[in-house]
């Protein structure tokens, strides 16, 4: 009873959240949306059981990337409003719910089927932390070892591409500052 | 070096060309005629090693390059791919030693080169494989002969030429990985040596399939009626070596191709597709010959009088017996070196003029005596008069298609009339008359480098519409073989009844066939069907 | 009124449309990087609800890898975006048609 | 023999090369006179020839090479000289060294005299393969061989519009016919086996009746050609536009006989269908009186010769139809002396009126051109058929064939036809030669020809005039060869009633020409006389309108349908076809170019589009292939 008012209750959240977080014009609207629509999630993997999932799910989502987010808005002039053309509401939607029901469909296709067996069984008495920690540095060992050296490779990326000109603020300059800039640019490259 | 001749024949020119590339401006027109003689002295030392007597495949060379797909390069050569061999040499070293002054003459000799490679391949090919790389490799010199040198509309034309020649080669593509796929299936094994398929009986039905996937690659080569709209095209946009090499030896690729598939692999089919094939044929040879009477420039009355002959050649081989197969590959022959003999001709009076109307002309057999006498011999040879080359050629391949069909042969035989109608109009319009235009007045006769290609080929027009045994022979020797082999396959009543028996040549074959072979084959089919 | 996992996979169903929505809808690239990570989520709870319903840790592991790579796409992605926005001055979708065929 | 043989053959080979060495250069008389030498040997031989085989009786037969030989095919070059080639080859041979030599006058002031030699020698030697070969083949290549010759010759005066249209014309009509031939040939092959005259004629007799008369019928339709038989008659009129030696020797003497020579050397084969023989002969007492009655009114010289010629070959196919070889072979022989002169003679005219054709223009020659004048009554006199001269001999003999073969219809078309030939014949002469010069209006001097031209018009004078003391010889040599058949009317009285009768008809109607001819009121026709208005002059003059139909619906129509073909189909249909396909692949394209506008956002949207397709194909095929025993179930309930 409790679960399914648990479920219910952040299952309405989250969409909320995302909602407003595809809908908004205001890019900081959509940042706090989307923020609090991860912490949501995390609900629903200790719902779930996964607990070592949902503590994740905050420190890197609700924790670093959306520190990254909120980084990088700054270099952004947020305040700007974005004209956004629109095309076909009615195609957007359609696809995306058609597409939406056949990803489950797939997904859920061998479950609906009964066709599995767990190749990881859930350990009786050990808590999820520990299964996770057994299966990731058995079998998934070197995925993890990769997706570690990915997000260093990432780490790196990002600072060369955003850390070039650091000193320049476009924000900061005026559209005539910026407009030679880009001259001087165009001469570089030609 | 007797043994690798044909790998010789047909790499050297390709060798010759990659070092033609580091050959000095000046003196590459000597280059190019010096390796083009070899190559022709080569080809004419292949016809005399060549043993006419022997009916089969000679100067066998057999290297394996996929071995878990059977696809190895085997080369040899036999009575009906010998003389189109030499015939490319010939035309490749009396084109490059005639070129007159041209833009880029490295680049034009280089490609020809690479383009004598191609034809060479294609006609020395036994394995399907080979044979198409060869087929498709010979597309690209041509499209850049057309697409550099030619006229206002080149690249129409010659994208038009290469698109059109690739869809059809594809769809024979399909035809030869089936036909592989189903040799796998009968043996067991992977080949796609033409000669191992030979011993492939097919059903009908699976004939009839697969002689439609082939006779589209070689219906638009050749080109047949009513794919053959992209020959005037390319023929009166290209250069006239372009053109010349086209008329003499590319469009008998086509040709060639159906007397080594079609023919042998599909017997049943052959006999079955005939009389459509002959309606075609016929079809060509008169609306194209009324058509070639309406054009208004020269170059497009030869372009669509090689459609024309080319009907004839595809009647005498529909013919499905020794005469006619035998006056098809001749007619080959001559056709290659009476249009190509007519192409060059068309070239000096526009390399003088600079146009091919024929109303700019009138009246020059006065002012170029030599040329006009000339033109006159190729223009008697065309319209197949007898004791000139053509009509051998033509006389075999009709004769041998009224033993199928009387009518269709009296309606075939119409050729010899609307032939002389558009040729003579077309001469009487550029060489009888008074001189009207000034501009003519006063033009040079044919020139020493332009009589280099004209004089050999008037020489082997006369010889050979006199004396044809010396080529006759050899092709009639393995006509015998290829009719001999399809009267053995073939399967049902009428198509035995229709392809003659030529008993002697039948026990050979029935010999080198292996039964079990066949009997496995005719069970898959069963199977498969 | 027990939760199966029909319920969790009608959940990211919604979800994922809402994030295909806003790849569609949004003109502002920040805003695209917003819906892409719905996607991903939408995906991982539906990972974690198999995984918990048949007892298969697979699922779990496969979210992890997910957050994974949404991180280091975000790192990478957003360099990439202040570098463009840094030569164009801004960072509309629309003015982003240098693939023009 | 072999060596004269050969050198009956292939000396005019020689004259024609030689003379074409000088082919660009200037005139040289060497030219003419070696290649005219030349024939003389061949003529030389060809004689000794003919006395070989008259004396021994005995046939020259040699296989020199192989030309073809594929399958069962064997056709060598193979020549032989029996009777009736023999015959043959002293025609042309003799003819033509007739003309070689007065053409070295004839062609003096011409700038393509060296030109005119070889070709006029390369025509002798296409003539003497035509006759000497053993097979259709070889038969066959003499036969393309005179028409190319012939086209050369017609258009040898290539500057002028009319001989070049001529030429053509003559070529493109004997190619109708020669498919004809070509189609018997093939029939001849493929029924017999072989092409050899001796071994295909043994075989005949074994071989169905229908097969035969198409073989019948199709050579025929090539000797119509060559010819000039109804329909296909137009060309050798026009064929006038030629030099005159060329008209004297191709188309009067030699060529044109090709197809008589051809039912002649058939006549194994025309022997077993006489139904075709009967066709053949109406065909030639048709075209005898059909080009008769043409000549009448014509106002050229050379095509009243030339619709003379015609009508002489009616004659002759009427005697090879109903199978009186010998007879169309005696006549054709006959023929070729009197009208080759008669042409020569005619040459001389036009030379002395400065290329003037009609006679009503001249008038009176007889004073300057006293030669000339005999040679050509002489020749016309013969060809009237007037005893003791060669005609005489010859077309009498076809009038008594027709008579005792009982087709009556038959031989008064041809008795009528002799009235009428005699008629034309002497308008001509009366009108050339008699009655007022009206020349003189026209400013003309007439002079008479060189000497030797007459010199060497005298052989053919002379033979005009005894051919016919031959008959017994001739007919005793050549039905060694073919059936011979004599020809007897039953009754004396009959037979002397006949001749009679003919001979004072043919009488009558020269003293009629003569008469209407010779007067003095004659005036060159303006186009205003009552006659000239009236229907059948019309008719006569416009050759039936013939020509003018042939124009208007067969050679009008088939430019127009080129046109049509070309314009039409060719770039509207097919070609717009293929060019069809390529845009339908060129607009999809061009249409789908769109989805790659570089826009991120449209190219999302269609990313989506197509994972949606991707994913809808994947639980389609997931389905169908969880449900596959079900659906096949399914299915074969539908009946499919």
């Amino acid at each position: 009873m409790f679960e399914a008012i648990a479920f219910y209750l952040f299952a309405f959240l989250t969409i909320s959240m995302f909602y407003i977080a595809v809908t908004t014009t205001q890019a900081l609207y959509a940042l706090s949306a989307l923020a609090a629509g991860m912490i949501f999630i995390s609900a629903f993997f200790f719902i779930l059981g996964a607990d070592f999932l949902g503590a994740v799910q905050i420190v890197v989502y609700s924790g670093a990337v959306m520190a990254l987010y909120a980084f990088g808005m700054m270099f952004f002039d947020t305040t700007r409003e974005i004209k956004e053309k629109q095309g076909n509401k009615a195609i957007i939607l359609g696809l995306s719910i058609i597409s939406a029901i056949l990803v489950v469909v797939i997904v859920g296709a061998p479950i609906i089927g009964n066709n599995i067996t767990a190749a990881y069984p859930v350990t009786e008495g050990a808590g999820n932390v520990q299964e996770v920690g057994m299966v990731l540095f058995t079998k998934y060992l070197v995925p993890f070892e990769v997706a570690a050296v990915m997000l260093l490779v990432a780490m790196i990326a990002g600072i060369v591409l955003a850390g070039k000109k650091m000193d320049l603020s476009l924000t900061l300059m005026s559209e005539a500052e910026i407009m030679m800039m880009k001259e001087e640019d165009k001469k570089v490259h030609l | 070096m007797l043994d690798h001749i044909l790998s010789i024949l047909i790499f050297f020119p390709a060798l010759a060309a990659v070092l033609g590339f580091a050959v000095n401006k000046n003196s590459i027109r000597s280059y190019g005629v010096a390796v083009a003689t070899i190559e022709f002295v080569l080809a004419l030392w292949l016809w005399f090693a060549f043993d006419s007597s022997v009916s089969g495949m000679q100067f066998m060379e057999h290297i394996p390059l996929v071995k878990a797909f059977g696809i190895n390069y085997i080369v040899g050569v036999d009575g009906i791919s010998l003389f189109i061999i030499i015939l490319a040499a010939f035309f490749t070293m009396i084109g490059i030693a005639s070129l007159g002054e041209t833009k880029d003459i490295k680049n034009m000799i280089v490609t020809l080169l690479f383009l004598q490679m191609t034809m060479v391949g294609v006609f020395a090919a036994l394995d399907a494989i080979v044979f198409y790389l060869f087929w498709e490799l010979s597309l690209v010199p041509m499209l850049y002969i057309i697409g550099a040198w030619g006229g206002p509309l080149r690249i129409y034309a010659s994208v038009k030429f290469f698109l059109y020649t690739f869809t059809g080669s594809l769809v024979m593509l399909v035809g030869m990985l089936f036909m592989a796929y189903f040799y796998y299936q009968a043996t067991g094994e992977w080949s796609f040596a033409i000669l191992d398929w030979y011993r492939l009986i097919l059903p009908e039905t699976f004939q009839k399939w697969l002689f439609v996937a082939f006779f589209f690659g070689f219906a638009i080569k050749v080109p047949m009626f009513p794919f053959h709209t992209w020959l005037p095209y390319a023929h009166g946009q290209a250069p006239t070596i372009g053109s010349v090499i086209l008329a003499a030896i590319l469009l008998k690729m086509g040709t060639y191709a159906f007397i080594r598939f079609s023919l042998p692999l599909f017997p049943d089919a052959s006999v079955y597709f005939m009389y459509p094939i002959a309606v075609l044929a016929i079809i060509m040879i008169i609306y194209t010959a009324m058509v070639a009477y309406a054009q208004k420039d020269i170059k497009q009355v030869v372009a669509y009088s090689s459609v024309s002959h080319m009907g004839v050649i595809i009647l005498g081989i529909f013919a499905l017996n020794v005469e006619g197969i035998t006056g098809s590959i001749f007619l080959m022959i001559a056709h290659g070196v009476v249009s190509g003999a007519l192409f060059f001709l068309v070239g000096v009076i526009y390399d003088r003029r600079h146009t091919k109307y024929m109303s700019e002309f009138g009246g020059l057999a006065s002012v170029m005596p030599r040329y006009a006498t000339i033109f006159g011999i190729m223009l008697m040879a065309s319209v197949g008069l007898p004791l000139t080359i053509n009509f051998v050629g033509e006389f075999l391949s009709l004769l041998g298609f009224y033993k199928q069909s009387h009518t269709l042969t009296l309606l075939a035989g119409m050729a010899i009339i609307v032939g002389a109608i558009y040729m003579l109009s077309a001469y009487k319009k550029m060489f009888f008359g008074v001189v009207t235009k000034d501009e003519n007045r006063n033009l040079p006769d044919v020139n020493k480098r332009e009589l280099v290609a004209l004089i050999p080929l008037t020489i082997i027009t006369i010889w050979l519409g006199i004396y044809p045994k010396v080529l006759l022979e050899p092709i009639n020797t393995s006509v015998e073989a290829v009719v001999g082999l399809m009267h053995e396959k073939s399967l049902t009543q009428e198509a035995k009844s229709r392809i003659p028996n030529l008993t002697k040549d039948a026990e050979v074959i029935t010999n080198s066939a292996e039964n079990t072979v066949e009997n496995s084959t005719e069970n898959s089919a069963e199977e498969a069907h | 009124m027990e939760i199966g996992l029909n319920h969790y996979l009608v959940l990211t169903t919604i979800l994922f449309a809402i994030g295909l929505v806003g790849v569609m809808r949004r003109k502002n690239l920040l805003m695209l990087f917003f819906a892409t990570e719905i996607l991903l989520n939408a995906v991982n709870i539906s990972f974690a609800a198999i995984s918990h319903y048949y007892g298969d840790l697979t699922g779990q592991m496969f979210a992890f890898f997910v957050i994974a790579i949404a991180a280091s796409e975000v790192a990478v992605g957003l360099g990439l975006l202040i570098v463009w926005h840094k030569k164009h001055n801004n960072i509309d979708l629309d003015n982003m048609s240098t693939m023009r065929g | 023999m072999e060596l004269f043989l050969y050198t009956a053959l292939f000396s005019p080979l020689v004259g024609s090369l030689f003379a074409a060495l000088f082919g660009a250069s200037k005139k040289t008389k060497m030219a003419g006179i070696i290649p005219s030498a030349l024939l003389g040997l061949s003529l030389i031989s060809s004689f000794v020839l003919l006395v070989s085989v008259l004396s021994s009786g005995e046939t020259v037969h040699v296989e020199m090479m192989t030309w073809m030989a594929t399958g069962d095919l064997y056709i060598p070059f193979g020549f032989v000289v029996d009777q009736v080639s023999v015959t043959m080859m002293m025609v042309v041979t003799l003819v033509s060294t007739v003309v070689h030599v007065y053409a070295i006058g004839y062609m003096d002031h011409d700038k393509g005299f060296n030109r005119f030699f070889s070709y006029l020698s390369a025509f002798v030697f296409s003539m003497m393969v035509l006759v000497m070969s053993d097979n259709f083949a070889g038969l066959f290549i003499g036969w393309e061989g005179v028409g190319l010759c012939s086209w050369l010759l017609i258009g040898f005066w290539y500057h002028k519009e009319s001989a070049t249209w001529a030429a053509n014309e003559a070529f493109i009509m004997n190619r109708i016919a020669d498919l004809g031939m070509l189609i018997g040939i093939f029939l001849v092959y493929w029924n017999t086996g072989t092409l050899q005259y001796e071994q295909a004629f043994a075989i005949m007799p074994s071989l169905e009746i229908d097969v035969l008369t198409w073989m019948g019928i199709f050579l025929f339709i090539g000797a119509m050609g060559k010819s000039a038989q109804f329909p296909l008659h137009t060309w050798l009129a026009d064929a006038m536009e030629g030099p005159t030696p060329v008209s004297a020797l191709i188309h009067a003497a030699t060529m044109v006989t090709a197809g008589v020579y051809l039912v002649v050397r058939a006549n194994p084969l025309y022997d077993l269908i006489p139904s075709v023989g009967l066709f053949i002969a109406s065909l030639g007492a048709f075209v005898a009186l059909f080009a008769a009655s043409m000549a009448l009114v014509n106002r050229d010289m050379k095509r009243v010769i030339a619709y003379s010629t015609l009508s002489q070959l009616g004659y002759m196919f009427a005697a090879a139809g109903l199978g009186a070889y010998w007879v169309a072979l005696f006549h054709l022989m006959a023929h070729a002396f009197f009208k080759a002169l008669l042409f020569l003679g005619a040459g001389n005219v036009m030379h002395a009126m400065h290329d003037e054709l009609d006679p009503f223009k001249m008038g009176g020659l007889n004073k300057v051109m006293k030669g000339t004048f005999v040679m050509m009554t002489i020749a016309s006199v013969a060809l009237a058929g007037i005893f003791p001269l060669a005609g005489f001999f010859s077309k009498d003999l076809i009038l008594e064939v027709a008579f005792v073969e009982n087709h009556y219809i038959i031989y008064s078309v041809l008795l009528f036809t002799a009235g009428l030939t005699a008629f034309y014949s002497f308008r001509l002469v009366a009108l050339i030669f008699h009655g007022e010069e009206r020349y003189k209006l026209f400013g003309i001097h007439p002079h008479e020809a060189y000497k030797f031209m007459l010199v060497a018009m005298s052989p053919l004078l002379l033979l005009a005039i005894i051919a016919g003391s031959f008959k017994m010889t001739y007919f005793e040599m050549v039905t060694k060869l073919l059936p011979a058949t004599e020809y007897h009317v039953h009754s004396s009285l009959t037979y002397w009633i006949m001749t009679i009768g003919t001979q004072l008809f043919v009488a009558f109607a020269i003293v009629y020409a003569y008469k209407k001819y010779t007067s003095r009121d004659i005036k060159v026709p303006d186009g205003t006389s009552k006659l000239e208005n009236c229907f059948c002059y019309k008719l006569l003059i416009n050759q039936y309108y013939i020509p003018r139909f042939y124009e208007d619906y067969i050679v009008k129509s088939y430019r127009e349908l080129s046109e049509i073909f070309w314009t039409k189909i060719d770039q509207k249909i097919v070609d717009a076809t293929v060019d069809g396909i390529a845009n339908i692949f060129y607009q999809t394209g061009e249409r789908t170019r769109v989805m790659q506008s570089g826009n991120l956002s449209t190219m999302l949207k269609w990313m989506v589009a197509g994972t949606v397709t991707l994913l809808s194909l994947a639980v389609a095929f997931g389905l169908a292939a969880r449900y596959s025993g079900e659906i096949k179930i399914f299915l074969s309930g539908l009946g499919v």
